[in-house]
């Protein structure tokens, strides 16, 4: 193969790989049928390019190995980007105490605590937060604990018109027992 | 019939429809595990015997669709309901193919009804979705040709997942049943004597020389544990090791540790006196 | 800014969020100072660039986002590195009732039964699974039923940008009869 024709296949393989360095001798070893020196020259064309291109990209030689990553004076940016949270993404244990607050609204705490069998209170946190779930007012039993419901934003978001369109466990059999 | 487990492949598939019947038993057996519902049964006939799937020979393919489900029943394969709705469907249609037409209607002009027609719908409409599958099939075949960033090592430790409302429906259930789990532990646990009650009663006193007596009823997991707990402390009452009182109408129920012994009266004189004192105030034994 | 300076920022971005199609909505919102014509012209013009390079890489528009993946030519020498199986298969049945679904949505599962011939609560089962569908609340008739649509998953992994790009049903019609 050409030195161009090797560029695209190494961008590939660094590119889709994740973000540990990888050393020359791996990229080599994909290519078993070229020259080393072929090899070597493609890398390194390939990183004068980015470095012509001045994009947002450069591949960097690093820890022994070679590397993609995102230019520093871009590093703002990204940060910016990451902190943006719209999605209903979740972590499995708030999904789970979302899921009991969902079918049993309105509930206190120590009611999901007590389905749970772990403290829920972070994960209440994070559903609060996301405004999945709104404060529905204080349940009149000693201690006066606060009950919680889902938000309009939660059946935005899973995108649903009312709390009946949820499936309930005789959608989840019909589909199981046939 | 149970739906195809095994990977589709678009080879295989014209293998299914190509491959005459006439082998061996086995032979059979494949192909007719292979007919994903009466719809794909019908078109593999169509077109083995090669007739238009606008002007069905009705007789003919009935008779080869009867065989079939013969033959399915005779190899064990269970035929499922919707294959005999279907031999239903093909007897009634082939019936009103019999029927002499009406001759007023034909001589005025009118639309004859063609028996097959609902069919001929359905079946073509079959065809379409299967090649709408076969269209997903090679898309998502070239898809998986192509790769992205994968997530790096640390994200994906606390990572997190785009849920539906199916999602929560299934978290919800795990939920209930871990709660059900739990909760038949904790009555297996439970399940206590009068005399195990009784000793955590004395335990308890020992500690605690005056005890609510509704927290007491309240520590009862099961309503079996609430009688034991009353039946333990009418015992205790019944052999004067305790006295029951209530400071006020509808108040709170106390049950006082009697400490005949005079060794541990001395013992205890010290702080004992005041509290016996307050309580006894209003005696309500 | 000019596009050729909000290029290196947009590319840096796509490039730092891996996996996940971003919406040109959130990419424009990290720039709010800039018009949206100018982000989107930038957009453009770095799909453009890639195109041209023919490289490993390309930008492309998938589920309603941008995201870059490598060029499919590149896969074997990307799978040999990885050590990596393509994705299992779906069963014959799953893909019709994921076509149905497709082009009918949102469809309930009796439609589905009607149209297939055949009850398919089990492929359903599989595609939730996978999430390659998603409920859609539940039809006004008898019953109530769930309906079900298909997700962004689904777009993404069949390569979809959305659901207009998806073939007529009625151009099958050709292959049918022929």
């Amino acid at each position: 193969m050409t030195v161009d024709e090797l560029k695209p296949i190494i961008e590939a393989i660094l590119f889709a790989t994740a973000d540990e360095p990888i050393p020359f001798k791996r990229i080599a070893e994909i290519l078993p049928e070229e020259p080393e020196a072929a090899v070597r020259e493609a890398l390194e064309a390939l990183s004068v390019d980015y470095d012509a291109r001045a994009g947002g990209i450069e591949l960097r030689q690093i820890a022994g190995g070679y590397r993609f990553s995102t230019r520093a004076e871009y590093s703002e940016y990204i940060r910016r980007f990451r902190k943006q949270q719209p999605s209903a993404k979740l972590s499995m244990a708030a999904l789970e105490t979302l899921a009991v607050i969902a079918y049993k609204q309105p509930v206190t705490i120590p009611e999901i605590l007590e389905i749970r069998g772990v403290s829920s209170s972070s994960a209440i946190k994070t559903l609060l937060d996301k405004r999945l779930i709104v404060a529905k007012g204080r349940k009149k039993v000693v201690g006066r604990p606060m009950m919680y419901g889902t938000s309009k934003e939660f059946l935005i978001q899973f995108g649903i018109n009312d709390l009946t369109e949820l499936p309930n466990l005789e959608d989840f059999e019909d589909l199981v027992t046939s | 019939m149970s739906e195809r487990k095994e990977p589709i492949d678009t080879a295989a598939d014209t293998a299914v429809a190509e491959a005459p019947p006439e082998g061996g038993r086995g032979d059979y057996r494949v192909h007719l595990d292979a007919f994903d519902g009466p719809l794909d049964l019908l078109l593999y006939l169509i077109r083995k015997e090669e007739v238009s799937i606008y002007d069905i020979p009705i007789a003919r393919i009935t008779q080869q669709y009867l065989e079939y489900l013969r033959l399915m029943e005779e190899l064990d394969i269970a035929v499922a309901g919707e294959f005999l709705v279907m031999a239903a469907t093909l007897i009634h249609i082939k019936t009103k193919m019999l029927l002499p037409r009406d001759p007023f209607a034909e001589a005025e002009g009118e639309e004859i009804d063609d028996p097959r027609q609902e069919l001929v719908d359905r079946l073509l409409e079959h065809q379409r979705y299967r090649t709408a599958a076969d269209f997903l099939y090679q898309r998502r075949i070239l898809e998986g040709e192509v790769f992205t960033r994968p997530v790096p090592e640390d994200e994906k430790s606390n990572a997190e997942v785009s849920a539906g409302v199916f999602d929560l429906l299934t978290a919800f259930r795990d939920a209930m049943l871990r709660a059900q789990a739990l909760a038949e532990i904790e009555i297996a646990r439970d399940e206590v004597t009068l005399s195990q009650k009784l000793d955590e009663v004395r335990a308890l006193l020992e500690l605690n020389p005056t005890i609510n007596v509704r927290d007491l009823f309240e520590r009862a997991g099961s309503r079996r544990e609430l009688v034991i707990t009353f039946l333990a402390v009418l015992e205790l009452v019944k052999e004067l090791k305790v006295r029951i009182h209530q400071s006020e109408a509808f108040g709170e129920i106390e049950m006082t540790r009697r400490d005949p012994e005079p060794e541990s009266l001395e013992a205890t004189s010290d702080d004992e006196p005041s509290m016996n004192e307050q309580n006894g105030a209003n005696p309500n034994e």
